[in-house]
């Protein structure tokens, strides 16, 4: 096999592999775990009837959305309506291409990295894609020509905006601790080494502020409870998603799944050591596998919190996430910047 | 792309390519500048004539090998925030008090 | 003790303390007096204590130090026949130019140590005098602190070693003087007149400042080494300006600050500051400094008879000029104002025909009987209430008689009244005037003392004999000054009665002993002989004339007595018996008229035309024809300036456009 | 004639994408829709970027014009609801004439301009690898350009609180 070919076989299995596991694999269950754990949280048993644990709840659920009537208001800008929810779908997968969702396997005589691009700019690529990911929130909103939607799509501007700031300003401590913006170095970095000799060098233990700021941000930025003010069902009747239905309803909740899924990625990669896991082996075949297996099991970790917070917290108001965002995490964020300075300065990290 | 360094690899496309679309890019936000009249499409137009000037900046570092190019179109990014940030506030502040920001209605620099 | 720099910084140092405390206080009064009406004129008596303590004590501390060093070193001196050499302390460098330097450095010889004497003696006892006369006034402590500062700036003046230093002394006095003479800020005439002095002296001080550097250009130095060069009249090589020059201009900075004709117009003038002021600066030391300058510079003015010969006929001039004046006034102030011009007239006269010792125990003798006279008068406004009119006084010997009696001495003194200090000093001037063949200037001499005797007697005639006239209120509230007044005028009294003994002339079988201390430092050229039975002769025809003039004045004034309604009699007296040229006189020779005619209403007219003609036609016709041409253009542009953003964004691109083209053709 | 390389037709297409929204740009007549065909032009310059071997650059204009900016602009076109360009007619025709011909022949001369300066021959020197692209960026900016830095670091204070006081509702 040429050096070539056998390097885009190696790309075309990871994307595969990467985009399988999330679109194939989690997505749909997603759907039912939520529900389920909806249930759990209020009292009451949840979906249980499609499948054993009603685990089919979710294909039903897709077929019943593409079984409906598609409509698009007649004064809508109709070729923004159309395009507004996989403008959305778009970031969230290309994100998922710069994870290290393991360490390296030996297969077929090849060294491999288990991430499909490792790219030189990754925090920042992240950021680049996580910013445009706003775009199909606001456009479904203006697009719909409806004073509501509107609303959810100028609060998700500004919001998105807001939070995006406190966001990267975490993220930048966790590259200046690692040295590097590369995924890959940040991760290892985690995974090789001690803090204060017993924990593992894990920024949420070096720098649990900003570890603190960038999941609040996260939860803004994907429009969870308790940010989702773009759909806030009580005020807004859906938000953006308001004049959306059938298929593009079902993509703009495929969207917010991946999205999640995207955001809980970068938590485990930056603050949670991503495939590491004290006193695992990562190196060897096995030990590339079961760092996979972790990856994917924080990563679940994270789904579930999102989750539970979701069912848990009511909504802040608009004001309230304002001040939030840029008198609270903004501030912190910067001390928090300080503070990992102070601590690659003395050599501390 | 990855393991390709464009940096060391001779150009494919000549340079000269750059330049045109740069330029034309330019042409085009100058005509959009000229032309329209609501103040956010100006805007948006010039925004567009900076970046094309970002564009010939790259590619003259690139043909130079230099990095002078790659930091000024950083600093011109960096002040294109700053810009626009206030001109929106200004805007912003405009609209409220005119109910309107098309240019030709807000003649306010002859008094 | 020898450390005297000492002398100077005490009272700059007074002058620090005085000033500050003084603007504290006066800041925090003026807080505490917002809102009311009538501000307290005189000060807390603490304060005055302090500012008295202060100003007293520095300059006091001072005098004690200049005699701790001048004693020795005159009794030194005598002993030696050719004098000691100066002593020459030298502080710091002050600048350095090249091989040139100007040191801050002091010097005491004999012409310093005679200066010194007077300087600190009268000085302090004038600062005692002050805490009586000036005890009602607002301005105690600001007061104080002017004239502290006054006696740091003269004694830097008479203690400098060169002549960049003499003349910051110079200068200091001199703004010492414009604060003092404009002390009662809020009245015009003391401003007006501060400014007088100011601008008058100015014109001297341009030909001080370019004397000095003639002196440099003469001789490579200006340190007082250059007496000892022109005594061997040794010039530098390839000076390209004349002895004679140097010495005039030299001689207009001593006009200009001894108040010598013409530029003496500001001293009259200058007695609108407080009296003890005018006693101090402007009658027994500051303005005797052109007379020191002179003295100092004698072995220059030496090499230049001509220049010598002018000081004489300058001097006898306005010796004879002022007398002349003097005799009509009827402001108490104003007379002694003119006598003083007149007096230095003498003391330049001597220098002129080069008696220079001479006209320096002129100066030490003076210093004496006209301080006494000034602080005699001051005693009398004080108890006239502030009036200087001598027409409205009269009759006020048995009032204050302590002033009555110091005033009389030192009127006898000065009018050169036999062995009283004036005798002796006057006398000298005009035996050498006499011995250097001048027989012109003699006269002129001779007929100034009958003029002095008489102006001098008409003013206690009618000041203290006959009968009140005027406020017969005032009259019968004068009451004598307090003891801080008379303690210094008896002090003076006594100088001016014996420190003519000092330099007693051989003709009378003494040894002039000041003349020959003096002999160190100034320059003594060959004057001639007179045998001693003229000289004698000639002591007697003046001692004469001076009588005749008392005796004259006693017959037109002494007895003139009678009711408030005679006050414009006996002002009118003068006039009736001397006709046009009396009016002439009371009008004093109508030189202010003069000045304002043939100086000051040109430089108007110039002035007025620069305005009128050049300023508002040329000038402003350029302004309004560029303003003209800007509204012009303004109108033009009014075409293209449509308001409309977008098309100035057009019209930049088209030059844009145009630019690069031009970059490409080119 | 250079080879048809990959890169070529990835230049191509980018050009192609980026002048034809920047069209589209000057052309469209509502706001919001503007605002997008910019955003997609912004990613042909975007991959301009990266194939001129500034990939931070790239992501940088995305991150922030394409994130930021354009998201500020889309807020503020929302907050004001423009929907459409005023239509009826411009006040100066000549404006309208003078700006196309003015654009055309800057458009014209620029390319010209550029063409026709004088081209390094040869094969262009190497930047840096692409690894140290971004370490070197940090230290050239906190030594070379460190004064232009802390100047932009100030005015993007001041631009913060300029437009915080020019939105700001004044209550009287």
């Amino acid at each position: 096999m040429s050096p070539t070919l056998s390097a885009a076989l190696e790309g075309l299995g990871k994307i595969v592999f990467i985009w399988g596991v999330v679109l194939a694999a989690m997505l749909p269950n997603l759907i039912w775990m939520e529900r389920r754990i909806a249930g759990l949280i209020q009292d009451r048993p949840g979906p249980n009837r499609v499948g054993p644990f009603g685990l089919f709840q979710a294909f039903a659920d897709v077929l019943k959305m593409f079984m409906k009537e598609d409509v698009v208001p007649i004064y809508a800008d109709r070729l923004l309506h159309t395009l507004a929810p996989f403008i959305l779908l778009v970031p969230s997968l290309a994100v998922v291409a710069v994870v290290p969702f393991g360490s390296r396997i030996p297969l077929f005589g090849r060294e491999i990295s288990l991430v499909v691009a490792d790219v030189n700019i990754g925090i920042l690529y992240v950021f680049a894609l996580a910013s445009v990911g706003v775009y199909g929130l606001v456009l479904a909103g203006w697009a719909s020509n409806n004073k509501f939607a509107l609303m959810g799509g100028i609060r998700s501007s500004a919001q998105v905006i807001s939070y995006e700031l406190s966001m990267g300003l975490a993220a930048i401590a966790t590259l200046m601790a690692a040295g590097s913006l590369r995924l890959t170095r940040v991760v290892e970095y985690q995974a090789n080494g001690t803090f204060l000799g017993f924990l593992p060098l894990w920024n949420c233990f070096t720098q649990p502020l900003g570890c603190i700021i960038f999941i609040i941000a996260a939860f803004a930025e994907t429009n969870r409870v308790p940010f989702d003010l773009p759909e806030a069902e009580a005020e807004l009747v859906a938000g953006y998603h308001t004049e959306y239905s059938g298929f593009r309803f079902g993509a703009f909740f495929m969207a917010e799944y991946l999205n999640l899924v995207a955001s809980s990625m970068m938590m485990t990669t930056l603050y949670f050591g991503g495939w590491s896991f004290p006193f695992l082996p990562h190196a060897g075949l096995a030990g590339g596998l079961l760092s996979i297996a972790v990856f994917f099991a924080k990563t679940m970790c994270f789904i579930f919190l999102f989750m539970w917070v979701r069912w848990t917290l009511p909504r802040f108001r608009f004001d309230q996430l304002m001040d939030i965002g840029w008198k609270a995490l903004l501030p912190l964020s910067l001390l928090n910047l300080l503070w990992t300075g102070a601590l690659v300065l003395l050599k501390v990290i | 792309m990855t393991g390709a360094l464009p940096g060391v690899a001779p150009m494919a496309v000549p340079p000269g390519a750059y330049l045109v679309v740069g330029t034309l890019l330019f042409a085009i936000g100058l005509a959009g500048t000229l032309l329209k009249r609501n103040a956010l499409s100006i805007f948006l137009s010039i925004e567009l004539m900076m970046n094309a000037v970002n564009l010939l900046f790259l590619t003259y570092a690139r043909m130079r090998g230099d990095m002078a190019g790659q930091m000024i179109v950083f600093f011109v990014i960096a002040i294109a925030a700053a810009e626009a940030s206030v001109g929106l506030a200004i805007f912003v502040a405009l609209f409220r008090v005119r109910r309107t920001v098309d240019v030709d209605e807000i003649a306010l620099l002859k008094w | 003790m020898n450390q005297f720099w000492l002398i100077p910084v005490l009272p700059l140092a007074g002058f620090v303390v005085n000033g500050l405390v003084a603007l504290l206080a006066a800041s925090g009064r003026a807080e505490a007096e917002r809102g009311q009406d009538q501000p307290k004129a005189r000060l807390p008596y603490g304060q005055r204590l302090f500012h008295g303590v202060v100003g007293v004590g520095s300059v006091g501390l001072a005098a004690v130090l200049s005699f701790a060093a001048l004693v020795p070193y005159v009794l030194e001196s005598l002993k030696s026949p050719e004098g000691l050499a100066p002593v020459v302390q030298h502080v710091y460098t002050w600048m350095a130019a090249g091989d040139y330097t100007v040191e801050v450095a002091f010097r005491l010889d004999a012409l310093s140590a005679l200066m010194l004497s007077f300087v600190t003696f009268v000085g302090t006892l004038i600062h005692v005098y002050s805490v009586g006369y000036m005890q009602d006034e607002e301005g105690y402590g600001r007061y104080f602190a002017y004239l502290n500062l006054f006696m740091f700036a003269m004694l830097t003046l008479v203690l400098a070693d060169n002549l960049p230093l003499l003349f910051v002394g110079w200068e200091g006095v001199g703004l010492c003087s414009y604060l003092l003479i404009g002390y009662y800020y809020d009245k015009d005439f003391a401003v007006a007149a501060g400014k007088k002095a100011f601008i008058a002296n100015r014109v001297g001080d341009l030909g001080m400042v370019l004397g000095i550097f003639g002196i440099f250009a003469l001789f490579g130095t200006a340190d007082f080494s250059f007496v000892e060069l022109a005594k061997r009249a040794a010039l530098a090589p390839g000076a390209h300006i004349s002895v004679y020059a140097v010495c005039l201009l030299l001689f207009l900075g001593a006009c200009g600050k001894s108040a010598q004709v013409p530029l003496y117009v500001w001293l009259p003038d200058a007695m609108a500051g407080p009296t003890p002021v005018s006693a101090l600066i402007h009658a027994a030391t500051m303005v005797t400094a052109g007379v020191y300058l002179v003295a100092r510079c004698s072995a220059v003015f030496v090499l230049a008879p001509d220049a010598l010969t002018l000081v004489a006929w300058i001097g006898a001039g306005t010796a004879i000029f002022a007398a002349s004046i003097g005799l009509a006034q009827n402001d108490i102030k104003k007379v002694l104002a003119y006598s003083t011009v007149s007096q230095l007239g003498y003391m330049f006269l001597a220098c002129g025909v080069g008696a220079f010792s001479a006209g320096m125990f002129h100066v030490f003798t003076h210093a004496f009987f006209k301080a006494c006279l000034f602080l005699g008068s001051g005693s009398v406004i004080m108890s006239m209430h502030h009036e200087q009119d001598m027409t409205k006084m009269g009759g006020l010997s048995s009032r204050i008689p302590q002033t009555f009696r110091t005033m009389l001495a030192a009127t006898l003194a000065i009018a050169g009244i036999f062995p009283l200090a004036g005798f002796f000093s006057k006398d000298a001037i005009l035996g050498a005037t006499a011995a250097s063949g001048h027989w012109a200037l003699y006269a002129v001499g001779l007929f100034t003392a009958g003029l002095t005797a008489f102006y001098m007697f008409r003013l206690v005639s009618m000041t203290f004999f006959g009968k009140a006239r005027g406020d017969a209120h005032a009259h019968e509230h004068a009451h004598e000054s307090p003891a801080t007044m008379t303690v210094p005028l008896w002090i003076l009294a006594a100088f001016s009665i014996v420190a003519g003994f000092l330099g007693v002339p051989a003709a009378l079988g003494g040894t002039d002993r000041i003349g020959r201390f003096l002999e160190a430092s100034v320059a003594h050229p060959e004057i001639g002989e007179m045998s001693h039975g003229v000289e004698i002769g000639l002591m007697l025809v003046s001692l004469g004339v001076a009588v005749t003039g008392l005796v004259w004045a006693w017959r037109w004034y002494g007895r003139a007595e009678g009711p408030p309604e005679a006050v414009s009699a006996q002002a009118s007296a003068f006039y009736a018996r001397t006709g046009a040229l009396g009016k002439l006189v009371a009008d004093k020779w109508n030189v202010d008229e003069g000045i304002e005619a043939l100086v000051l209403s040109p430089f108007r007219k110039i002035g007025t035309f620069l305005w009128r003609g050049f300023d508002s036609l040329v000038i402003d016709g350029i302004a309004n024809a560029s303003a003209f041409l800007v509204e012009l253009a303004g109108d033009l542009m009014r075409f293209f300036t449509t308001g409309h953003v977008r098309n100035y964004a057009l019209a930049f691109s088209l030059g844009a456009l145009v630019f690069i083209l031009y970059v490409w053709v080119r | 004639m250079p080879a048809l390389s990959g890169e070529l037709v990835v230049f191509t297409i980018a050009s192609i994408l980026a002048i034809g929204f920047a069209l589209a740009m000057v052309l469209q007549k509502t706001p919001v829709r503007s605002v997008l065909s910019l955003v997609v032009t912004f990613f042909g310059l975007a991959i301009f970027s990266i194939q001129l071997a500034a990939p931070f650059i790239a992501v940088l204009q995305v991150f922030v014009y394409a994130g930021a900016i354009l998201v500020l602009f889309l807020f503020v076109i929302m907050l004001l609801n423009l929907s459409q360009e005023a239509t009826e007619e411009d006040a100066r025709p000549i404006q309208r004439r003078l700006g196309f011909v003015a654009a055309l022949a800057l458009g014209g001369v620029l390319s010209g301009a550029a063409l026709r300066a004088p081209m390094p021959k040869g094969v262009a020197p190497a930047i840096t690898p692409l690894a140290d692209e971004i370490p070197m960026i940090g230290r050239l900016l906190f030594s070379d350009y460190l004064l232009a830095f802390e100047a932009l670091s100030f005015l993007l204070l001041v631009a913060a609180v300029g437009a915080l006081l020019l939105s700001k509702r004044r209550f009287e």
